[in-house]
């Protein structure tokens, strides 16, 4: 019973010259915080995307499950559990935070026909104003996304992520322009969920972070990427004791 | 639902049953035809107001049904089998026009759906053994009850309500929200879950079918029809009611239609205007744009925000003069 | 070295009709780093804009040297000195890296482009390998160290630079930081918003908190950086009684 | 009712605006002259102009708003596709609805209160072919048409007026409205190899077709009906216009004094030459007053039955232009003219009698410029 | 083979037409980031201010110096002024229909304020025509192809390789960055409304004399453009060319050999081709990387 929930085998993406994934290969086990770090341009992102259906992958394969899903795109990766929150800020900006929490979920609740002329929130109200309290932006609720604050934003995407509780969840640098408290807040956040969360569900997590206190107390196990290549996968104190990794990304 | 909303449907009620009886032939034509543009424009209102995409063929779907109605008429079906079946047909045909716009987005698709309805308008006009070509098709009937100008008003009206109504629902379920999602960011609404594929196709469609039932009932109205209304200007004109009514407003067609089609009506007969009354319109548009960017219907949110700001600097105001 | 450089007095802006920040004033110092902080949400990137020009203050004065420069466009600020890096993405992505650098000496020149570039792409050298590349395809913290070279290309005398960390792996947060404090010791005026807090106020003279755009602290950074409360800073004090965020969702 | 009010519903813009603004100011000029000289039965006349965008739906509402307005008689639309729609309601009103349309189906309706300003294609293609094939002797015949009814009705007709004769058509070319570039159907012509040409479009894309046709190097007879030699054409195509021959209903270069003195008046208040739709329509206003002077009162119907059968001559009304009559159906009946195009002006080279005339010989025209 | 030549040269004087037209579009694109739906009227009006300056007695030159003048008053200062700031910032929608509605008010102004009628328009070129191998082609053909092909690589050029050019296009793709550079983002969207002011002129000067001066003359001569230029790649103005061209020449050999009735469908169908390999058209840029 030690499938993995999520196993990537030798992916490669290459633009032109610059082979932005050059390989990478590991797994991710049910119930891990996996973390993915490296410097600036490692690939890291170009890796989420084409494991998500984003962009095509060169070759490689990738196991949800042990089912292969490589050519699957993003919204039927989504539909299959997989959840995910984007580098660059992506919210619905003409629609209010509420909404966009709303919309986030609406299509894992029953068919679509029968979607069509249900209650407009369907039923997840209360789950949006639960998250929205827990992320401190009530006093947004009702504004329209694209005129937050870049923090606000940042804090509404990552809460939509979370609206279908998916298994699995890929962050892209969830704390970037996120206060220190709320830093905290989130950390907490994928941890309750990871544990035992009301639902009963255990929900794995990747997360790519520049915030090394962030990573180093939520990961279970972290990867370091460099110029495309895996350069290290291991525990927080490993990664940390780790002297390439060390020279390549941390710094002294 | 609040008291003051209450009040203006009635009003409103009252005011589409009882004008036209104040009015002659012209007058009720006149109306009946803002109807059946407001049905034709709340259709694209969908497309391109909700779910953003960006048509410009909005008229061949208008045509579709026209020639619906007007062919199975003259086969010999009742007007009442017009009405579903020209829905139905462009339905379906919207579908297909739908998938151009998975591969390309905003002037790209905007030119694809023009090329779709030059398409369909050669289709008009060269297919004479169907269409009768430019000679059109003439004695179009309406239903027998209707041959009235104003009963056929009141049908116009009954179609109109009852589908406004239809897509006010649609708009207030989740279907609404998914629609405004992938307007707002495809890629984000993708990794949703939303199906951009599904919406995209059906934003297309259910618009083409209110664009069909407009036609159908048009055909009716002016019981003689040939390609040129619905040609891409045609297309270009119903685009251009939904953004100076207010693309994603739900009342926006109303007002947009009503100054795309009785506005040029009104300025032919103010005095002196006559010979100018088109370079006016055109004139009058420019300046709705400049003035209310977000179509008329952003008006009423312009004013409340006014006020808010004033009340926000009293109340600034108010607390700077405390110690 | 303590002359008044950034004067804000009373000011009072906001978006289309909703105001954010609320007669606020502050100074800042020639040639020191003052570091904004302050919730999501508070007004600091609203600070910068409005000092920019990006936003009309409906009320109050902003100078510069004790010059007002209110209504003064971003072309007469960048000849005062100023330069500006915003939040988020600020790149023309479908022009290449290097189009993107001339574009940001725009105001000195052609000539003196060419020459401070080497100098730049010297301390970001990811951005130097990209050169001809479009700079939407650079990734996200490539982007942003082109950005803050396109800015650094001025040598302004005054650098406004929100959140500069977004995106930078630390050892390049660490390099620009030190960068940062170099400059200040060479005279550069520098206003700074950051939610790195503990990193940035290493490196700041002084740290200015906002709260609902009103000023709730200021501090010289070193005596900040002792303060064992220093958490409750990142909260707000509206915020703080409930610091522990929500147990469930 | 102080004054006879005329609805005066007309192509102002889209395809048909040149078109309906000749037809427009014709009709203006006419009642203008008429009020001037003291109106008809005492009574002024008064126009109220409308547009309907070339567009047959908006053409149906303004004449349903005409007859609200209780007009005496209506004058327009011009374009065959419009009058069809249109005639409909001034026919359920009772009101008589001159137009300009040469489409033949409109006066095959049956409808006792529309008239004909002009020949209808039916009248005028036989006299078309007969020259094509008794003067020109052309074996064959290839066809450049405009596709629209205009020219889609036109093509039938001259197809019919050559069924029986000896002229073959060999190429049936359509072509668009508005269309720039004529070097393929041009093209086309000359490869079907055929005697003669005979072109029938608006004036505009006349004039290019005449162009192309020069370009190519067409030497054979092209030949057309009124749209083909007009002084636009003639101005739009320059040396290309040279050598095409015509049928012409009514053109302002006839050398009839009447027509000669319209000219005159017309170019003074417009400051441009009249097409024929500028003659439609002020002939077709002085018809109306000689059908109203013969009845000698205000009554619609009246007036709509006295048209049939009516005989206008200039002597006494040199408004109609020349000396017309209209048959049961509306359509009318009168003189026509062969024209060439020599010199950059149009010459007349042969006057053909009114159809019903019996005598088909073409004679030699009695005055020459 | 003949046949086939001249069918094929005079696509392509026609392609050239296409392009020329179709060349404000793709600039106003890369530069401003907007669609003026009244271009055609912006060669209509120019080709009527030549034709009055020209009817006054001013030699053929002056006349289009005084247009260009006037030109980039009207179209490009006062069209700048009067819709396209105020709208700028609302993305494409309101400049659309507010430029629907300008070439509403100015096609049909035209019309109602002077004329109906067309109007013939003098050549730029002497009435020549050449025989090469059977095919005829007129020196106004060859001028024309060959003006617009100048016009644009001079455009194109002006677009890359100045630093001018390219804060024009920085402006489009991203106004308050660009402002933050010290771009002089109003100037920048002059300059780009005069250039296209002045390219219209050019049109109007070369297009008039086959398309007569016209009230309508926009109408048809805008919509061919927009699939000239959305072929050849909207983002670029190489494209607009190739674009055109392409058209010209694929619609007279389709009349010819096909059916006349469906030419107009010609440029349809190759869009549609376009897009299903190429949905950035033949020369254009592929869109930015959005995540
Ligand atoms: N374009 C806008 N329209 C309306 N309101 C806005 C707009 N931009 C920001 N706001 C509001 O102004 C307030 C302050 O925003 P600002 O960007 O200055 O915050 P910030 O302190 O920089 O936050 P962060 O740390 O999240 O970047 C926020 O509450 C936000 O909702
Ligand atoms: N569309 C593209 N075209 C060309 N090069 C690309 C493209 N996308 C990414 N790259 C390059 O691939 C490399 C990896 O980029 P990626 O965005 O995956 O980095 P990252 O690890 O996420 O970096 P960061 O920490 O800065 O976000 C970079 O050098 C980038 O420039
Ligand atoms: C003016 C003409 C070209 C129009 C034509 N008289 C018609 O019947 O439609
Ligand atoms: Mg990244
Ligand atoms: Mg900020």
């Amino acid at each position: 019973m030690s499938q993995s929930l999520l196993k990537v085998t030798d992916l490669k993406k290459a633009y032109g010259a610059i082979q932005a994934v050059g390989g990478v290969s590991f797994e991710v086990q049910p119930g891990e915080i996996f973390g993915v770090i490296g410097p600036n341009g490692s690939g890291k992102t170009t890796l989420f995307n084409s494991m998500l259906g984003q962009i095509t992958p060169d070759t490689g394969r990738i196991e949800l499950n042990g089912e292969d899903v490589t050519q699957c795109g993003p919204l039927e990766l989504n539909r299959k559990g997989v959840g995910r929150t984007f580098q660059t800020l992506q919210v619905f900006g003409k629609m209010t935070v509420r909404d966009n929490l709303i919309v986030a979920a609406q299509e894992h609740k029953g068919t679509m026909f029968g979607r069509m002329f249900a209650p407009g929130d369907s039923g997840l109200g209360g789950k949006a104003d639960a998250l929205i309290k827990r992320f401190r932006i009530e006093h947004v609720a009702d504004k329209k996304a694209g005129e937050l604050s870049y923090g606000q934003q940042k804090l509404v995407d990552i809460a939509m992520a979370f609206m279908s509780e998916p298994d699995l969840v890929l962050l892209d640098e969830p704390c970037a322009g996120v206060n220190p408290s709320l830093v905290g807040g989130i950390s907490t956040l994928l941890k309750d969920l990871n544990r035992n969360p009301a639902s009963g569900k255990k929900s794995s997590f990747v997360v790519i972070e520049h915030n090394m206190d962030f990573v180093m107390d939520l990961c279970h196990r972290i990867m370091v990427m460099v110029e495309g290549k895996v350069m290290a996968i291991g525990t927080p104190a490993e990664i940390r004791g780790n002297k390439q990794v060390l020279d390549a990304y941390l710094g002294a | 639902m609040k008291k003051s909303t209450l009040i203006s449907i009635a009003v409103a009620a009252v005011f589409l049953c009882a004008t036209p009886l104040f009015l002659k032939n012209y007058g009720i034509y006149l109306l009946t035809t803002w109807l059946i543009f407001v049905l034709a424009t709340m259709g694209l209102n969908l497309t391109v107001g909700y779910a953003g995409q960006k048509s410009l063929g909005h008229a061949a779907f208008f045509g579709i049904g026209a020639y619906t109605m007007a062919l199975l008429l003259k086969a010999g079906f009742s007007w009442w089998l017009g009405i579903p079946a020209a829905a139905t047909l462009c339905f379906a045909v919207g579908l297909v026009l739908g998938f151009p716009a998975l591969r390309v987005q905003t002037i790209y698709l905007a030119f694809a759906t023009l090329g779709f309805n030059t398409a369909v308008w050669l289709l008009m006009r060269n297919e004479e053994w169907l269409t009768g070509g430019t000679f059109g098709i003439n004695d179009i009937a309406r239903p027998a009850f209707a041959n009235a100008n104003l009963v056929y008003y009141y049908v116009v009206l009954a179609f109109t309500v009852a589908l406004g109504l239809l897509l006010w629902g649609l708009l207030r379920s989740p279907w609404g929200k998914a629609f405004t999602a992938l307007r707002d960011n495809p890629i984000r609404a993708e990794s949703l879950g939303i199906s951009i594929r599904s919406y995209t196709l059906l934003s297309f469609a259910i618009g083409a079918a209110y664009a069909g039932v407009a036609g159908a009932l048009f055909a009716s109205l002016v019981q003689f029809i040939e390609p040129a209304p619905f040609a891409v200007g045609a297309s270009i004109m119903m685009y251009l009611m939904v953004v100076v009514g207010g693309p994603g407003y739900f009342l926006g067609p109303v007002v947009g239609a009503a100054v795309g089609v009785v506005v040029p009506e009104w300025l032919r007969d103010v005095p002196g205007v006559s010979d100018w009354y088109l370079p006016l319109f055109g004139a009058a548009v420019v300046f709705l744009m400049v003035w209310l960017p977000d179509g008329l219907l952003s008006l009423p949110d312009r004013i409340k925000a006014k006020k808010q700001s004033k009340e926000a600097s009293a109340a600034r105001a108010a607390a700077g003069a405390k110690p | 070295m303590s002359d008044t450089c950034i004067e804000f007095n009373d000011v009072v802006a906001g978006y289309k009709d909703f105001m954010i920040l609320n007669n606020l004033s502050f100074k800042a110092q020639t040639g020191s780093i003052t570091l904004l902080l302050g919730p999501n949400g508070a007004g600091k990137s609203t600070v910068l804009k409005t000092l920019f020009g990006l936003l009309k203050p409906r009320q109050g004065t902003i100078k510069l040297y004790g010059e007002s420069v209110v209504g003064l466009t971003q072309k007469d600020l960048l000849a005062k000195g100023i330069a500006f890096v915003p939040q988020g993405r600020n790149l023309f992505g479908q022009l290449t890296v290097w189009q993107n650098l001339e574009l940001g000496g725009i105001t000195i020149g052609k000539e003196l482009t060419h020459e401070r570039t080497p100098e730049v792409l010297e301390f970001f050298p990811r951005v130097k390998q990209r050169m001809n590349s479009m700079a939407s395809a650079l990734s996200g913290g490539e982007q942003k160290q082109l950005e803050i070279g396109r800015a650094l290309l001025l040598r302004p005398k005054v650098i406004l630079i929100d959140e500069p960390s977004i995106g930078l792996s630390p050892m390049v947060v660490g390099d620009v930081f030190k960068l940062l404090r170099k400059l200040a010791d060479q005279g550069t005026t520098v206003l700074m918003v950051e939610q790195n807090v503990k990193s940035a106020l290493k490196i700041s003279d002084e740290a200015i908190a906002l709260e609902s755009g009103r000023l709730v602290l200021q501090k010289p950074a070193s005596e900040l950086l002792a303060d064992p409360h220093i958490e409750r800073l990142f909260l707000g004090g509206a915020h703080a009684a409930n610091a522990a965020p929500a147990a469930t969702v | 009712q102080a004054t006879i009010k005329l609805a005066n519903i007309v192509e102002l813009s889209g395809g048909g605006a040149t078109a309906g603004t000749n037809f427009k100011n014709g009709v203006e000029l006419a009642v203008k002259e008429i009020n001037a000289d003291g109106g008809v039965l005492g009574k002024k006349f008064e126009t109220i102009t409308t547009d309907t965008q070339s567009n047959p739906g908006v053409a149906k509402g303004l004449t349903q708003k005409a007859v609200d307005n209780d007009v005496f008689a209506i004058f327009g639309p011009v374009f065959s596709g419009s009058i069809m729609v249109s005639m409909a309601e001034s026919r359920k009103a009772e009101i008589p609805n001159f137009t300009g349309g040469e489409a033949a189906s409109i006066t095959k309706a049956g409808n006792p209160y529309i008239f004909r300003t002009s020949f209808t294609q039916e009248t005028a293609m036989p006299k078309v072919a007969r020259y094509i094939n008794e003067v020109t002797k052309a074996k064959t015949l290839a066809i450049i048409y405009v596709n629209n009814d205009f020219g889609k009705g036109g093509l039938d007709s001259i197809k019919k007026a050559l069924a029986g004769t000896d002229t073959k058509i060999v190429a049936e070319i359509s072509s668009d409205s508005g269309q720039v570039d004529f070097s393929a159907p041009v093209l086309k012509a000359k490869q079907s190899n055929a005697d003669a040409l005979f072109a029938y479009s608006n004036e505009e894309e006349s004039a290019r077709i005449l162009r192309e046709l020069r370009k190519q190097g067409w030497t054979k007879p092209i030949i057309g009906e009124t749209t083909l030699t007009g002084q636009k054409v003639i101005d739009l195509a320059g040396e290309a216009a040279n050598g095409a021959i015509a049928h012409v209903g009514l053109t302002v270069d006839a050398p009839i004094p009447s027509i000669r003195a319209f000219r005159a008046k017309f170019e003074k208040a417009y400051n441009y030459v009249s097409d024929h739709n500028g003659m439609k329509g002020y002939s077709g206003v002085y018809a109306l007053k000689a059908a109203i002077e013969k009845v000698g009162k205000l009554d619609r119907k009246a007036v709509a039955a006295a048209m049939h059968g009516l005989k206008v001559t200039t002597d006494k009304y040199p408004g109609v232009l020349m000396n017309v009559e209209f048959d049961k159906n509306g359509d009318l009946d009168r003189e026509s003219f062969m024209v060439e195009v020599k010199n950059g002006k149009q010459e007349v080279i042969a006057t053909v009698p009114p159809l019903n005339a019996g005598n088909v010989n073409v004679k030699t025209p009695a005055a020459k410029k | 083979m003949t046949d086939f030549l001249q069918l094929f040269f005079s696509g392509l004087a026609t392609g050239g037409i296409y392009a020329l037209a179709a060349l404000g579009f793709t600039l106003l694109w890369q530069a401003a980031g907007t669609i003026n739906f009244a271009q055609g009227e912006f060669v209509m009006l120019p080709a009527f201010m030549m034709l009055a300056f020209v009817s006054m007695g001013a030699p053929f030159l002056v006349s289009f110096l005084l247009t260009c003048i006037l030109a980039t008053a009207v179209l490009g200062w006062a069209f700048k002024r009067g819709i396209v700031d105020p709208l700028f910032k609302f993305g494409m929608m309101p400049i659309v229909v507010a430029t629907i509605g300008l070439s509403i008010f100015m096609r049909n102004g035209m019309r109602a304020g002077y004329s109906a009628e067309a109007h013939p328009f003098p050549s730029l070129f002497a009435d020549k025509l050449f025989n090469i191998a059977g095919v005829t082609i007129t020196l106004a053909d060859v001028g024309t192809l060959v003006l617009a092909l100048l016009l644009v690589f001079a455009t194109q050029a002006f677009l890359a390789k100045t630093i001018t050019g390219r804060a024009m296009q920085a402006v489009a793709q991203n106004t308050e960055s660009a402002s933050v550079l010290g771009i002089n983002v109003p100037r920048m969207i002059f300059y780009t409304f005069a250039i296209n002011a002045v390219l219209a002129c050019a049109a109007a000067v070369l297009v008039t004399p086959t398309y007569l001066a016209k009230f309508d003359m926009g109408e048809s001569l805008g919509n061919k453009a927009f699939f000239a230029a959305i072929i050849g790649g909207f983002n670029n103005s190489r494209g607009a060319l190739l674009g055109g061209l392409i058209v010209g020449v694929c619609e007279n050999l389709a009349a010819a050999y096909i059916s006349p009735a469906y030419k107009d469908a010609v440029a349809l169908v190759i869009f549609m081709v376009v897009i299903l390999f190429k949905p950035q058209g033949l020369l254009g840029r592929k869109e930015e990387r959005k995540v």
